[in-house]
């Protein structure tokens, strides 16, 4: 038994209406006999079979239209002696069904469309030149950002705008501020990851060394508590400002912790900006810098950084303030650790760091009397100091917090 | 024939016959010569050369050709060698892609690019495909040679620049010989190709004049030039505009811009290492290309610079191409129609200081 | 054991291979039909069954190193030119044995060994390049004419006016085999072409031109001989128009409405397998069993070359680009 | 002004210090710098803003005075805050 199918008559003929059928069940029907008519979209075209035999049942009937291949009718093998003089078909050359599992259909994948040639862009020469976006370009001199530290997650390692969105969001010294008109979606998420970036190139490149130093804090403090007296609250100091001045001030006789690491080289900095870290209540930290910090009284400096935490935590600071940083102080306050081992924000030379001040029994000549004091902490690359030398820095800095009023 | 101007042609006949000039070869190293002399012996040199070699085209022979290329040829190789054609570009094109087929290297002349439109059919359909249809059983070793450009006050139907068309298609290739030494040493390697090559000669250029080695011979048909250093800025540019770029590039290093001058030579293929790597050091592009904008070659070189050397670029590629207008006749209007050394100049200067 | 026929005499043999051509053609292309509906065949499909006389007469009067330019109706010739029947039908399903390596298809075959210069799907676009082929011998002194087939559809193509034209001025060995029957696709002769006797419109290229009955086998063979041969001693171009008719669609997707059915039936009538049957059996060179014989063969070689095609890989993606350009020229 | 009152006065002023700080459930008993987060320069503001608002000196040793809500209430109360 085989199937007469609605033929393929055409490359965009999905379907035929039977119109007319020339033979019926029990008609023999010879190869090449028209049996029937099909409408298409060109209009009516005779149909012929290409098997000989006698139709055994018709399936579909006038003005049915079915898809290609559909089985129109049932046609037996001739059982007689076959009518016509030529061989018989060999049956491969039967109409295979076009179900017949032994049709080779072309391969399955399309001919590969002309896939644009991998643009195989050239290296440009080693380490000569920056991949970046112009778009993440544009964005970096908008926020006065330094591209140079950032860790790209484009193509080939290339700064995208987003790497430059997130470093914007994030650590203290490259990082920008997160700018007012910071775009609403500025996730958590991204800061942390920009963080994450920035630190962890910081560990990978720079060979850090760790010192610290207890200072006996109960001279400055004092000093600080009688100005305070004599002043309106409103023009009192705290603390920070102090330590501040005398980071910035004692800062002024150690240029090779006060600068930059650039192609290999330490870069002393002509000026002492110094980047004071504020923590954001949502989560991460900046640290804006205050600029020329060894050149101004500790009113201005008090003033100045009224002012920075107040813009940071609204968001408003300025691009110069989040690129400007030759070292940056970070200082827990009264709350947390005592003691703080930091790690440099690139391409910075050191990282000076503030534990929280507390009592401590103290040796007072031949007494042990109470003292309020801090763990001050000096994290520096070694490539541009040594040990030696940031001790004698820690030094420095005591010696000044001992002689408040000469700040 | 009017259609085709004839009274035009027999204009630019009768000046050239003035303008012809034996090449005098002197001992030494060089030869004063013209662009085209310098394609004249190159004809000669190939005819000369391989018996399989011949000229046909619309008055190649006993008219010694349209822009006076082929004078003295028919007298020198005769009447089989040098085929005066009837006004039939898509018959003799063919014709042309035939005898390829059966064994031949003609060169076939069509007298400008305006006129090729009427044998695209060959071209494309023929000649670019039966290698390939075949599945390899037939290659085309055949040169095409075209006149191209504006600047002979022809009007629109004698002005096009539409190289570019051409360069569009796979299984041709496209040439644009500017400097002499590409004039004269093209044609013999394009034939030993066994691929269809297209050769476009730009009209101002046959006039030019200038200093070609003795001995000149054949050069490769692929590959650009780098035909002056520079640092700043790219001018990727080919044909009838090379010399613009050259003189606005003097004009740019007076005025401290160090401007590379890419001479692309090859339309098809594209030789985008050369111009990769001189985007690479300059960090901008300017492409000068009389053809329209829309469309045109000079749209796929800055897509190209883009795909390959996206990160190089410090300026957006610029794009300095014809008006897209049907060439005007009058001059003024003719010469605002494509790009001039001045607005080359302008254009790079805005790109490396912009305002 | 001989005929004459006109003034052509016949052996048994060369008779019988004419039918049997002529066969063989009909059959590979009614196969053909059958695997376009089962769309083993894809694309176009154009048969020439009914015009079977004029590819056999005609290629019967070529010799080996002839050239021969067709058009997409080109099974006939390919088959009558001496292409496997395998690597012609492996070329309908697309597969890399075929004889264009599957690229070209029902349209486009391609055989370098037999000069055959392919199929060209564009109306006349084959002409120039018969023109060319022919300068190319005749420049290179290889005693070869070149053949092109086209249909009467062609001769409103300008291509066909410059071939002409070139072919005559040039004195080149160019056999213009027009192919005329009666419809271009869906339009009649006479509402194509202002001078419908296209021998006459040929002769006005001052070349050779006469009128041919495209269903005598024996009538085109000797047509073809004469212009042949007057080629061969130098004579310039020459022209024959085949009167013909084509008995299916122009291609597969056609209803035909153009034409009626009755005009079909009609020329089926004296179609050029039933004259030259009848003719052979009265000048008793045909017996039954040589028809046996025949159909028997052909429909082994069919059944055989559909088994080829349907086995045959199909082409590597990988390859897509390659011959886009060519490394050399093949010898 | 009720207890009430002055403790709302006071959670407002921490509210302009620390935006993001959620005053609304506010625990009377905790040190205000853990609750909001406050660093020293958050407070010396709170302590100014007490002043500006209630014209009420608190010198710098009476600031351990006023770390809870409940005390600092107590502490102005106490300045005569009426």
């Amino acid at each position: 038994m085989s199937e007469f199918r609605m033929p393929s008559l055409g490359a965009d003929m999905e379907a035929g209406t039977l119109v007319e059928w020339f033979v019926g069940a029990g008609d023999t029907v010879a190869r090449g006999d028209i049996v029937a008519v099909v409408e298409t979209q060109k209009g009516a075209i005779e149909i012929e079979i290409f098997e000989s035999g006698r139709v055994a049942e018709i399936l579909v009937g006038p003005g049915e239209k079915v898809p290609v291949g559909t089985v129109l009718a049932r046609i037996e093998a001739p059982g007689a002696p076959v009518k016509k003089a030529s061989a018989k078909k060999a049956p491969a050359a039967k109409a295979p069904a076009k179900k017949a599992p032994a049709k080779k259909v072309p391969p399955k994948k399309a001919p590969a469309k002309m896939a644009p040639p991998k643009p195989a862009p050239p290296m440009p020469p080693a380490g000569a030149r920056l991949r970046i976006s112009p778009a993440a370009r544009r964005r970096a001199q908008e926020l006065g950002l330094e591209t140079a530290g950032i860790a790209g997650t484009g193509a080939g390692g290339a700064i995208t705008l987003a790497d430059i969105e997130a470093a914007a969001a994030s650590a203290p010294g490259p990082a920008a501020a997160v700018p007012a008109a910071a775009p609403a979606g500025t996730p958590q998420a991204s800061m942390r990851q920009a963080i994450a970036a920035a630190m962890s190139r910081a560990n990978r490149e720079i060979p850090h060394y760790y010192l610290s130093r207890t200072i006996d804090m109960e001279a400055a403090l004092g000093w600080l508590e009688a100005t305070n007296a004599r002043r309106p609250i409103a023009r009192r100091l705290i603390a920070a400002a102090l330590l501040l001045r005398a980071v910035a001030v004692a800062l002024r006789d150690f240029p090779d912790l006060n600068g930059f690491w650039i192609d290999g080289a330490a870069r002393p900095a002509a000026h002492i900006h110094v980047g004071w870290s504020v923590s954001l209540r949502g989560g991460g930290l900046v640290a804006p810098a205050i600029l020329d910090a060894d050149t101004k009284p500790l009113e201005t400096l008090m003033a100045a950084l009224r002012d920075l935490v107040k813009r940071a935590r609204a968001g408003g600071l300025r691009s110069s303030e989040m690129s400007a940083q030759t070292v940056t102080v970070t200082s827990l306050g009264d709350l947390g650790a005592d003691a703080v081992h930091g790690v440099i924000y690139p391409p910075q030379l050191a990282l000076v760091g503030f534990g929280r001040v507390q009592a401590r029994p103290w040796v007072v000549g031949e007494d042990i009397a109470p003292r309020r004091v801090v763990e001050a902490s000096l994290a520096a690359d070694h490539r541009a100091s040594d040990g030696h030398r940031g001790g004698l820095f820690l030094a420095a800095l005591d010696k000044l917090l001992q002689e408040p009023e000469t700040l | 024939m009017t259609a085709k101007g004839k009274s035009a042609k027999a204009q630019m006949g009768a000046a050239k016959k003035g303008a012809a000039r034996k090449i005098v070869a002197r001992k030494g190293r060089t030869v004063r010569t013209t662009y085209r002399e310098a394609v004249r012996e190159a004809i000669r040199d190939a005819l000369a050369r391989d018996p399989r070699v011949f000229l046909m085209g619309e008055d190649v022979g006993r008219y010694g050709g349209c822009y006076a290329v082929s004078k003295g040829l028919l007298e020198e190789f005769g009447e089989d060698r040098v085929r005066d054609t009837p006004l039939s570009e898509s018959g003799f094109v063919g014709a042309g892609i035939g005898a390829a087929l059966g064994g031949m290297r003609p060169i076939v002349e069509v007298m400008t690019v305006n006129f090729s439109l009427l044998a695209l059919d060959q071209i494309v359909n023929n000649a670019a495909t039966i290698p390939h249809m075949s599945g390899g059983q037939f290659a085309v070793p055949l040169v095409i040679r075209m006149a191209t450009g504006s600047g002979r006050q022809l009007a629109a139907q004698h002005s096009h620049s539409l190289e570019g068309w051409y360069a569009h298609i796979p299984g041709i290739k496209v040439l644009a010989p500017a400097t002499l030494a590409d004039a004269r040493g093209m044609l013999w390697s394009a034939l030993l190709d066994p691929n269809p090559v297209l050769i476009f000669e730009h009209v101002l250029l046959y006039n030019m004049e200038g200093d070609l080695a003795a001995d000149a011979g054949p050069v490769p048909i692929e590959g650009a030039a780098v035909r002056r250093e520079g640092t700043d800025i790219s001018l990727v540019t080919y044909g009838g505009s090379l010399f613009k770029c050259l003189a606005a590039a003097e004009e740019l290093a007076a005025d401290g811009i160090a401007a590379e001058v890419i001479d692309l030579r090859c339309l098809r293929p594209l030789d985008e290492a050369t111009i990769l790597a001189s985007v690479a050091k300059t960090h901008r592009a300017l492409i000068v290309d009389e053809g329209w904008r829309s469309g045109g070659i000079s749209a796929e070189i800055a897509t190209r610079i883009v795909e390959g050397g996206f990160y190089d670029l410090d300026a957006p590629v610029a794009r300095l191409c014809g008006a897209e207008v049907p060439i005007p006749y009058p001059r003024h209007l003719e010469e605002a129609s494509v790009p001039q050394t001045a607005d080359i100049t302008a254009a790079a200067r805005a790109l490396v200081r912009p305002e | 054991m001989t005929a004459a026929k006109g003034k052509v005499r016949l052996t048994r043999d060369s008779a019988l291979a004419l039918l049997a051509g002529m066969l063989r053609i009909r059959r590979f292309e009614e196969t053909c039909a059958e695997l376009y509906t089962a769309e083993k065949i894809r694309g176009f499909l154009h048969l020439y069954i009914g015009e079977e006389a004029i590819a056999v007469g005609a290629l019967d009067a070529l010799a080996p190193d002839d050239a021969v330019v067709a058009t997409y109706r080109e099974h006939g010739h390919a088959l009558a030119r001496g292409i496997a029947m395998d690597r012609i039908m492996a070329e309908m399903y697309g597969k890399q044995s075929g004889c264009s390596r599957g690229r070209g298809g029902s349209m486009h075959i391609y055989d370098a060994a037999t000069r055959f210069y392919g199929g060209n799907a564009i109306v006349g676009g084959g002409l120039p390049l018969a023109v060319g082929l022919a300068l190319a011998d005749r420049m290179q002194g290889r005693d070869a004419v070149t053949a092109c087939f086209f249909g009467e559809g062609a001769v409103a193509e300008g291509e066909f006016h410059e071939s002409a034209n070139l072919a005559a001025l040039w004195k080149l060995p160019v056999l213009f085999v027009c192919e005329n029957n009666r419809y271009a696709m869906g339009t009649a002769l006479d509402r194509s072409e202002s001078q419908t006797d296209l021998h006459v419109k040929a002769a006005s290229y001052a070349m050779g031109s006469e009128v041919v009955d495209g269903m005598d086998v024996v009538a085109v063979e000797a047509a073809a001989r004469r212009a042949v041969d007057a080629m061969r001693s130098g004579g310039g171009p020459h022209f024959l128009e085949c009167r013909t008719y084509r008995f299916r669609a122009h291609s597969m997707f056609d209803a035909q409405l153009y034409r009626d059915k009755a005009e079909i039936e009609e020329w089926k009538t004296h179609g050029p397998v039933v004259r030259f049957t009848a003719w052979l059996r009265e000048t008793g060179l045909l017996h039954d069993s040589d028809l046996a014989r025949i159909e028997a063969d052909i429909a082994a070689e069919i059944d055989a070359a559909v088994a080829f095609a349907e086995a045959a890989p199909w082409e590597p993606v990988e390859d897509l680009e390659r011959f886009v350009l060519m490394a050399e020229v093949p010898e | 002004m009720t207890d009430d009152d002055l403790a709302a006065l006071i959670l407002a002023r921490i509210a302009d210090i620390a935006p993001e700080a959620d005053t609304a459930d506010a625990d009377p008993a905790m040190d205000l710098r853990d609750q909001f987060d406050l660093d020293s320069m958050d407070f010396l503001n709170f302590a100014i803003a007490l002043h500006e608002a209630l014209g009420v000196e608190i010198p710098e040793t009476d600031y351990p005075r006023i770390r809870t809500l409940d005390a600092c209430v107590a502490y102005l109360r106490g300045k005569g805050v009426a």
